[in-house]
């Protein structure tokens, strides 16, 4: 089994009429995903990328077997858009690529998730894949390569460099997961490295994390007490001055001593995880560690 | 988004929460003016949005005529932080027997708002919180229901705060935290929330932070934002016109990519390899011609600036685009003010290599190289100047 | 506590749901130049709260002047449902293709609130519900979160509303939704949401039920209330005034109780024995003698009443205070109106039965007794009248 | 063990210094109740009735080792006492007496307390009472003689009817529990069943119904399919008209089927549950069940 997504995932796409949604369902279709419906409200009966197009998810859910989603709704509507995915029972998988969503929507949103079985991935990331499968999300499909390394970032053109990296240097890819960077998002480094932990096609694990907030250190604590699978990482952010907002919501460091580039390198390496200086060096590690 | 102290109390006054009696003043005469209006004794309060306003002189107490005109020649023009004062609040003096701390703030490790009461007001709430954490009672609300009035009262009486005026602690805690809500906060605070020798309750400061993403459902605080703007600095300025995520740093590497994860990485390399980042700039996902060139116009308006590395990884960001960007930006110069270095992955990297004029600009293939390319320049440029066309 | 119509069509007017033009009148002449103002074709539409006034005869289209008089005369003053009509309302008819029906209530098997959507509006949506229950779509809400925009969509679109109206529909929902929230409604509903060959959407009726526990926190409803009392009855204005629970029956048995549950087992007593209850009427918890004195006061109002029964069990309630209320009651009748017979039990009953003037009540031991009783009374004293003091 | 109170309840009166709650603290100590704290905001450091008041119930809980709370706050205030009781772990038991809560308040109320283990009895209710052990409400103590037989009923004083026709007869009580007439209550009558059918005190129950509603054809069901304990009945409400409201929110007779005492009687009487047609009929019925 894949993590999250993969081949037999049925995809429907949330706001698949906008630009985005259908710019990158035509790029998810290519790619070879499973896109079985789209969901756009007085949409219903029209086609995108020979896609056919429901009213509500329900309907895409019920009409077309969709089990998983993902949104590409305008951040205004998005919080709705992922309460509407959470709330049909046959959705086990929500990526929200949305970027600038309110975070008072996502904690509704947040809150209403703990209350499901389902997962959901971002917002404000480039999403979910598991290459040669299936593809969710912004990514540029072709700088990944099916392999056995899993991967788990904050930021998505961060996770590209890896990517890349890792590519160039022959070690392909089982599923990689952009959590995306905002205060408040649904599955966290935790719960991603517990996928990876629990699957069978991963052999290690990169984890990029950045400043800002505590993830990074929950993580490394996860990783020393629970993991068997190797994991190396990456933290963005070593140069970057308490108390100013960089670019993603998140990446902010609070001076209170966890948060810092600094805080977070101390606790991966604490757990045993080898940390690297530059992308270059963590495909390094990832080579030591298979 | 952040409201200036004046216009943090008019939302808060607003909504039922005392404030002391004040005026905005831009010259040293409507400063006297003010302080008559609203009565002696006064605070003359610099409007710049930075923290440690009074231990940097910014805040000064007046009981007469001559000390207002004194305090406010002193304060109004003055460079706070890199801030120029060019207008302050007079406000009435609160005359208090205790000084509180309240709070409301998204608490993102737990990914659900928490509202926070202490009594250690008055002083850096931040220093509190990291030498002494259990000074500072704090209450989990859900994001469902909102919070209780019980929660409020909860917070007030937990962290000790006087029978007599716990009662009007909580009650501007709710009030607080109902704004917060609807207003979409990101933080919302009150230090000191005063207690006078009657247990009556003042917000002697109010700090407002708006959530950026939700300001479009906020059109009274845009427009408090925008006539804020007076304090910025001129890069500030220009990043806002732009749109663009930026912050300046000490160093003389400009530096400009997509994705704030990536243009940290970038940052971070630079220091790694000896030199010293000026700036985070991330032109986002998508970015066309123009934004690139803006970005450039950005960093190349640093006078701190020596050289400035370019770091693009596309996904949604398309290589040929920014390619055109650049030699666009670049060929209305005679010289190129300073030394650029590019490097392109990903989506139609290989076509804009092909576009870019290698006369204008060093291309590098790898992070890595680019880095060390733009710090080597820098060091020389220093001494230099511009790159002759 | 029920809006008039133009109560509710004022609400959600307000609200931003779409309504016809219209205009309130009390007298014919009123009504004409409502009609000439809103314009023709109108519906002149009798305002009492009752329900299925079209099919009764309170609602009239009119094309010209001489239909509208025609229709206000026949109209006002006329009896609905033991309701005298005092006012209309004068509303443009609105041409339409399609009658909705949308709702908001608080379903109590789920102990939340419930929005419901139909294509079969215009007629009685009760009768719909009982024999097509399919008909209706009904979205649950959570209470915590409220209602969600795709939950509006939902339930439009299950219900298979017209696509080209139903974005609209789905809006009118929404704020039909949020109004019922914000305003503590019992039921909001719109019987029919109009859709028009434009597919606009318009309220042509508007019910707005309001919680009368949660009126304290919304002044602008209870005056409301009160203004829309000009349609009460008698009985009704005084049940209003002395604030009982009060419902009028149509059998000769007035019945008086503490607590509904009792109350009503007194009514099925009342019935069991051969009787017939002429009220429901409970004076509540914790009642003193005033309250009591007034209790029969309404009783003995109703004409049709030939008996009365008193059921009191005592928690909060005193045997003594409420033995006290009666016989000042009865003692300022030089003829007790209509024969009372009473029950007293639990705290204080034996005091309060020692207490009783027996010359003018007759007292009983069990609630079987006393029910027996009263019902043997009412049957004689249906021919006699009152009892000799 | 007794059922949801009994000598071993430490209780917190919340609203203990208003009227209501003064006069009934003082009945519920001489009754013997084990009233350990009251709790209203602004008055920690009183005492009333020889119990020390505290600001916060988490405080009484804290302080005064509370784990069962009872309610006297006014309505408007009434919802907001509720949450605050639920938030405090250590309660299992709040019974709230208070009559006029704004049913959207009582909503979120019972929402809140679908995510907690404990039982909240009412509003709108005389109470709960174990006699000789306990009594939580405003319930006339007096009437009651400990014995065999559970009672549950929405309604106060026909509770009291029932009861005083059990005591008359010989026949006590386990213990009694108003669970309220309000359209939204804490505990149903399902819910109080099944404690009595877990209760080895309890031979026999008595369940007093209304019109309105449906929580009498749920408890119908239950009783068919899992009581052993012998149940009888009584409906209130045979002579109401449909549509009129008769006092408590709870008792109006919807028209569509349910909700009528008819459908309630015939309900219960296919579940074997012998109905009374009169108070003193129940009774005949207990000694029949016994």
């Amino acid at each position: 089994m894949s993590v999250l997504i993969g081949e037999d995932s049925r995809v429907v796409v949330q706001g698949i009429t906008g630009g985005e949604g259908r710019f990158h369902t035509e790029q998810m279709v290519e790619y070879g995903t499973n896109v079985v419906a789209g969901a756009v409200p007085g949409k219903g009966g029209q086609e995108v990328a020979g896609v056919p197009v429901y009213d509500t998810v329900a309907e895409a859910a019920a009409e077309a077997d969709a089990d998983t989603s993902v949104v590409f709704v305008p951040p205004a509507f998005a919080g709705d858009a992922c309460f509407e995915a959470l709330s049909v029972d046959e959705l086990d998988v929500v990526v929200t690529i949305t970027e600038g969503i309110p975070t008072q929507d996502m904690s509704r949103v947040y809150r209403r998730l703990q209350e499901t079985d389902a997962y959901l991935v971002g917002p404000n990331c480039p999403g979910v894949i598991t290459p040669g499968e299936a593809k969710l999300g912004i990514l540029p499909g072709n700088i990944f390569e099916a392999g056995r390394v899993g991967l788990v970032s904050r930021s998505g053109t961060l996770t590209y460099q890896v990517v890349d990296n890792l590519t160039n240097r022959g070690i392909g890819q089982s599923t990689a997961i952009g959590i995306g960077g905002d205060p408040i998002i649904g599955t966290s480094f935790v719960e991603a490295l517990a996928l990876f932990e629990q699957d069978d096609r991963t052999d290690a694990v990169v984890m990029c994390g950045e400043i800002g907030g505590e993830d990074e250190e929950r993580a490394a604590e996860y990783i020393d007490e629970y993991m068997t699978t190797p994991v190396a990482g990456f933290i963005a952010g070593r140069t970057a001055p308490p108390g100013k907002r960089m670019g993603h919501a998140g990446a902010i460091v609070s001076g209170s001593g966890t948060g810092t580039a600094e805080s977070k390198i101390t606790a991966l390496e604490d757990a045993d995880v080898p940390v690297g200086d530059t992308p270059e060096q963590v495909v390094d590690h990832v080579e030591d560690l298979l | 988004m952040k409201l200036h102290e004046y216009q943090a109390k008019e939302v808060f006054a607003e909504a039922g929460i005392p404030t002391p009696a004040s005026q905005l003043a831009g010259t040293v005469e409507e400063a006297v003016a003010a302080a008559e209006s609203v009565g002696y004794p006064v605070a003359v309060k610099a409007q710049v949005q930075v923290g440690g306003r009074g231990k940097a002189g910014g805040i000064v107490l007046a009981d007469d005529e001559s000390e207002a005109r004194e305090a406010a020649e002193d304060i109004l023009g003055m460079d706070l932080k890199g801030y120029t004062v060019e207008r302050v609040l007079v406000e009435a003096a609160v005359d208090f027997t205790n000084e509180l701390y309240v709070g409301v703030t998204m608490d993102r490790g737990e990914s659900k708002p928490v509202a926070m009461v202490s009594t250690r007001g008055g002083v850096d709430i931040e220093e509190v919180a990291a030498e002494d954490p259990e000074a500072i009672t704090r209450e989990h609300v859900d994001p469902a229901f909102g919070m209780y009035p019980y929660q409020a009262r909860k917070a007030v009486y937990d962290a000790g705060v006087d029978r007599a005026a716990a009662g009007d602690v909580a009650s501007v805690l709710s009030t607080l935290y109902d704004l917060w809500e609807d207003k979409d906060g990101a933080d919302a605070e009150i230090n000191p929330l005063m207690v006078t020798a009657d247990d009556e309750v003042v917000a002697a400061d109010a700090v407002f932070n708006v959530d950026e993403d939700a300001l479009f459902r906020h059109p009274d605080l845009a427009e408090m934002e925008e006539e804020g703007e007076f304090s910025e600095t001129e890069l500030e300025r220009k990043a806002d016109e732009y749109g663009f995520d930026y912050v300046r740093l000490s160093g003389n590497v400009g530096i400009i990519g997509n994705g704030a994860g990536l243009v940290m990485t970038t940052l971070d390399l630079v220091d790694h390899y000896g030199g010293s980042p000026a700036n985070f700039l991330d032109v986002g996902g998508g970015a066309k011609a123009e934004r690139i060139a803006n970005a450039l116009d950005m960093v190349f308006s640093d006078e701190n600036v020596d050289a400035v590395v370019f770091n693009i990884f596309g996904g949604i960001t398309r290589g040929d685009e920014v390619a055109e960007g650049i030699n666009q930006a670049l060929e209305q110069f005679e010289t190129v003010p300073k030394p650029v270095v590019v490097r392109l992955a990903g989506t139609r990297a290989t076509e804009g290599m092909e576009i870019l004029n290698t006369d204008l600009v060093t291309v590098e293939g790898t992070l890595e190289d680019a880095v060390q390319r733009a710090v080597e320049y820098a060091g020389t440029a220093a001494d230099s100047g511009g790159v002759e066309q």
